[in-house]
């Protein structure tokens, strides 16, 4: 059953002047995920590596990294499945680097934090599923599991630092949808900046890339829209946006 | 027991960290936007298509010999297309150039600079262009 | 109470870690969108740079008709004719992808937009393919 | 640069970043100590991140075990006053798929009744208006107060707001060795692992709040605590199912739980036991268990696209030996080493789980305030908590 793999690392500490690549072997079975491996790894042969992980099922989003070159969740990437003899493993794009495959999240945060956008939603519940007596509201989390990929991808993210990037102007576009209390014309300023929305180049990799369905690209253009939207609305009928 | 700080200690801590997303005011100037981009991009789309058409499709051998050229601009209607497309089309190119100049990552001063310097090249290169204009159409 | 130290907390910035312009010329994961937004941009700057070189040589129009004529009949010349061709391909290339973004950017035809994708990809190879026969068909035309 | 604080203010390190770290590091900062925390990975990466995010009411335990049932539903109406916007607030439901559940139903009703659950019967057909992918062959259900939570991104609220209240949280540190002096505790060596330098940290008292490593850490000051690394098997199915939390109602076995997470459903689990809560492993049988069982609450489980099979270790207190770990309690315990060992400045906290983690951060904090004299109440109880992203940026 086992099959040997080799990992070839991405290794810096605080302090090197430069990262390099360290080479594991790894015994593979079927079932085997990269951020199985790596933890293997830390546990018999480097304690050292440090890497970001908590759910192993692609609900937390900590796991994201580069495998052989794309953006992917450690947790969910099957080794076998790459078809590759050896996996090349690098930390995030866009983000500043702590050391191995850690990244640095505060600048993702504090965008997400801009934004603001309530982590449950009442929208895309279970189809003819009617609410329970006493609860209020049914919710659901929201799909975003702020693992940073979509920014890793993004070619504007890759040159724009001040770019607010894919994951915050989907979160906009879902305060857009679904206020719930936010201040929905703040976000929209937000969003409505030449890092915001009008930054996006509609490549669409955020969207490719997202292991969690939120079409950020999508999103954008939504946004883009309901700005646009808005607009001409003032255009043509200013005196229609004083009662609002 | 007396306290006690060790040398080796290596701790880290959170250090100067962008808690706060708010970038840079940068120089924006009218037409700069990407709307404009898209509204230029769209005449140009146009006007190179007819320009294309005029000077390679339909015209023998593909190029317009000088008699050939005289007699295109000097048609009242291809003169003033002729005349945006160098406008359009230039702004539209530099506007270009400018974002992905300022893709290297400049400082807003740097970036301003590129800006003037960049509508100044403009501005040469229509006032080249209409000089180049008005000698053909004043020559005999 | 006794009195403690905490060790005292020290770590570098975390390093800076930005593709950059260089990270254009990282294909490795690289989708159909990533692909059109590179080639936007590199075509944009060809085009752009052709452009000046056509306003330079235009101005030996202003030198008059003996000049001129002569510079045709050096761009009749095959080389010239397939760069034609390269420069139609970047025009191509770079209108059809601003007619997509244009159309995208609006919020129009999002959903769809891979399939806009394909289609502007397949309109272009067919005007490059007529565009590239009327040009070449010109070696044989002088 | 050395800096040396010379704060009248006792300092408490804390051995491990999972919830129940995190909420006791709010919890002392709160109460004016200061706090260090470390953690030997990314916060979370132990027990708590890979929970299936279940806020129990308790009617789990009600039967079995009322005194967590009761601490249990507790803290569900007490988190969702401190951490609001954070759960699926949906409630769950005890389904009953035979006349041997019904008859457990009838226990598991009188038992919720006296632990103060809330619970309502439900038939069949009502239950199926409710969630229409229930087993249709359903007998009947109860309605009782469960709701979800993110397994990560609830703790991030603790550790957050512990941050901002002063804490110094430490990931990628892992302890290495305690510093011990005369049977006493008297702070934690180690290593950062994001610079590969060692550190050495000394304090008033170092918690042990490493969850099924705990005996590992314990034993580093020489002493010994029975804690039972219980790892059990989770499978995430894609595709949403249910909008509440579908349990079993029979007496807690493998595969009687179906909890809804954004577009995935989690189906739990299964329980054995292990010595290294670093290696786990995903036995092939327990996935098959999850989905055959799975499958009797909610049928499209069975054909449902996998997303991903995982193990999680919870840190059982117990004897050595046990089998499964089922017949161990779920509550938690608060070891005070001098007491029980004559080791002075060491505490372990362990066993509970994710629902209970901030009243076994307060038992403890009880505990290290009354060993350091400090005489201040606790507050996490009426705290609101900042956002997990705060975790981040603070």
């Amino acid at each position: 059953m086992g099959e040997t793999v080799t990992f070839r690392v991405h290794r810096y500490k605080q302090g090197d002047a430069a990262p390099h690549q360290d080479t594991f072997q790894v015994e593979t079975e079927p079932r085997t995920t990269v951020l199985d491996a790596l933890t293997a790894i830390r546990r018999t042969q480097d304690p050292s590596l440090t890497l970001r992980h908590s759910c192993f099922h692609a609900s937390c989003g900590t796991c994201a990294m580069k495998v052989n070159g794309r953006e992917v969740l450690a947790c969910v990437t099957n080794v076998r499945e790459l078809g590759t003899a050896e996996v090349v493993v690098e930390p995030l794009e866009n983000a500043p680097l702590v050391s191995d495959l850690v990244v640095e999240m505060a600048p993702f945060f504090a965008r997400y934090n801009a934004i603001d956008r309530p982590l449950v939603r009442e929208s895309e519940l279970v189809p003819g599923a009617q609410r329970a007596p006493g609860v209020e509201r049914a919710l659901r989390y929201e799909d975003c599991i702020e693992c940073g990929i979509c920014v890793s991808v993004c070619p504007i993210a890759g040159t724009d630092p001040d770019y607010l990037g894919p994951a915050a102007l989907a979160a906009a576009d879902r305060v857009r949808e679904e206020p719930r209390g936010r201040d929905l014309p703040f976000v929209l300023s937000l969003a409505d900046d030449p890092h915001g929305v009008w930054r996006c180049h509609a490549a669409f990799e955020c969207t490719e890339a997202c292991p969690s369905n939120v079409d950020p690209a999508g999103h954008i253009m939504q946004l883009r829209r309901a700005l646009i939207g808005g607009r001409l609305r003032r255009l043509f009928a200013p005196r229609a946006e004083v009662g609002r | 027991m007396a306290g006690r700080a060790d040398e080796s200690g290596a701790l880290s801590a959170p250090g100067e960290r962008p808690v706060r997303w708010a970038p840079e005011e940068r120089d924006t100037l009218p037409g700069v936007g990407w709307g404009w981009q898209a509204v230029t991009g769209a005449l140009v789309l146009v006007l190179v298509t007819l320009h294309m058409i005029a000077n390679h499709f339909v015209v023998k051998g593909g190029l317009r010999d000088y008699q050939e050229v005289i007699a295109y601009i000097t048609n009242p209607v291809i003169l003033p297309l002729e005349t945006l497309f160098l406008v359009v089309v230039s702004w539209h190119g530099l506007l270009g150039l400018r974002a992905v100049i300022f893709d290297f990552g400049l400082s807003v001063r740097a970036e301003r600079i590129v800006t003037r310097v960049l509508l100044g090249v403009w501005v040469v290169t229509v006032l080249y262009g209409l000089t180049l204009l008005a000698i053909l159409v004043t020559h005999p | 109470m006794s009195e403690r130290a905490v060790t005292p907390a020290r770590q570098a910035p975390p390093r800076g870690r930005r593709r950059g312009v260089l990270g254009w010329l990282d294909v490795r994961g690289r989708r159909l969108g990533g692909w059109a937004f590179i080639l936007n941009r590199v075509t944009g700057l060809g085009v752009l740079f052709y452009l000046y070189l056509h306003l330079i040589v235009l101005s030996q129009l202003a030198a008059g008709p003996s000049s001129w004529n002569a510079l045709l009949n050096w761009f009749l010349n095959p080389i010239f004719l397939v760069l034609d061709v390269v420069l139609l391909a970047g025009l191509l290339i770079h209108g059809l992808n601003g007619i997509r973004l244009t159309l995208v950017e609006f919020g129009l035809v999002v959903s769809r937009q891979k399939a806009l994708l394909l289609a502007f990809g397949t309109v272009g190879v067919i005007v490059l393919l007529i565009g590239a026969l009327r040009f070449l068909s010109d070696v044989g035309a002088k | 640069m050395t800096v040396v604080h010379r704060s009248p203010a006792p300092h408490v390190v804390i051995v491990g970043g999972g919830g129940t770290g995190g909420a006791l590091a709010l919890d002392l900062a709160l109460r004016g100590l200061r706090v260090t925390l470390v953690e030997r990975g990314e916060i979370t990466s132990g027990t708590t991140g890979r929970h299936h995010g279940l806020l129990h009411s308790g009617a789990r335990y009600a039967v079995n075990d009322p005194e967590s049932a009761a601490e249990c539903i507790q803290e569900n109406q007490l988190l969702r006053r401190v951490a609001p916007g954070s759960f699926e607030e949906n409630d769950g439901l005890f389904v009953g798929l035979d006349e041997e559940d019904m008859a457990y139903g009838e226990k598991l009703f009188a038992a919720c009744g006296e632990t103060g659950i809330p619970a309502r019967w439900l038939s069949a057909a009502e239950a199926l208006r409710l969630e229409p992918n229930l087993n249709p062959a359903l007998k009947g259900a109860i309605q009782v107060p469960d709701a979800t939570f993110d397994a990560m991104r609830l703790p991030l609220r603790w550790f957050a707001t512990a941050k901002a209240h002063g804490a110094l949280i430490q990931p990628f540190c892992e302890v290495t060795s305690l510093i011990v002096h005369d049977k006493c505790v008297t702070g934690v060596r180690g290593r950062d692992h994001r610079t590969e330098r060692d550190f050495e940290i000394s304090a008033d008292i170092v918690v042990n709040a490493s969850g099924p490593w705990a005996e590992k850490v314990a034993a580093m000051a020489g002493v010994d605590v029975p804690i039972q690394p219980s790892p059990g098997v989770l499978l995430a199915l894609r595709g949403r199912f249910c909008n509440m939390v579908i349990n079993r109602m029979h007496k807690s076995g493998d595969g009687d739980i179906v909890v809804p997470q954004r577009a995935l459903s989690i189906v739990g689990t299964s329980s054995w036991i292990v010595d290294d809560p670093d290696d786990l492993g995903v036995p092939e049988d327990h996935v098959q268990k999850m989905y055959e069982e799975g499958a009797k609450l909610i049928p499209a489980v069975r054909s449902a696209p996998f997303r991903q099979a995982w193990s999680a270790a919870r840190p059982l207190i117990g004897s050595r030996g046990a089998a499964t770990g089922r017949e161990l309690s779920r509550t938690f315990k608060c070891f005070d080493h001098m007491e029980r060992d004559g080791v002075e400045g060491f505490v372990t906290i362990s066993g509970g789980k994710g629902t209970t983690a901030r009243a076994m951060a307060e038992t403890t904090a009880d505990v290290v305030c009354r060993k350091l004299g400090v005489d201040a109440p606790c507050r996490t109880r009426d705290t609101v908590l900042l956002p997990h992203t705060a975790y981040y940026t603070a």
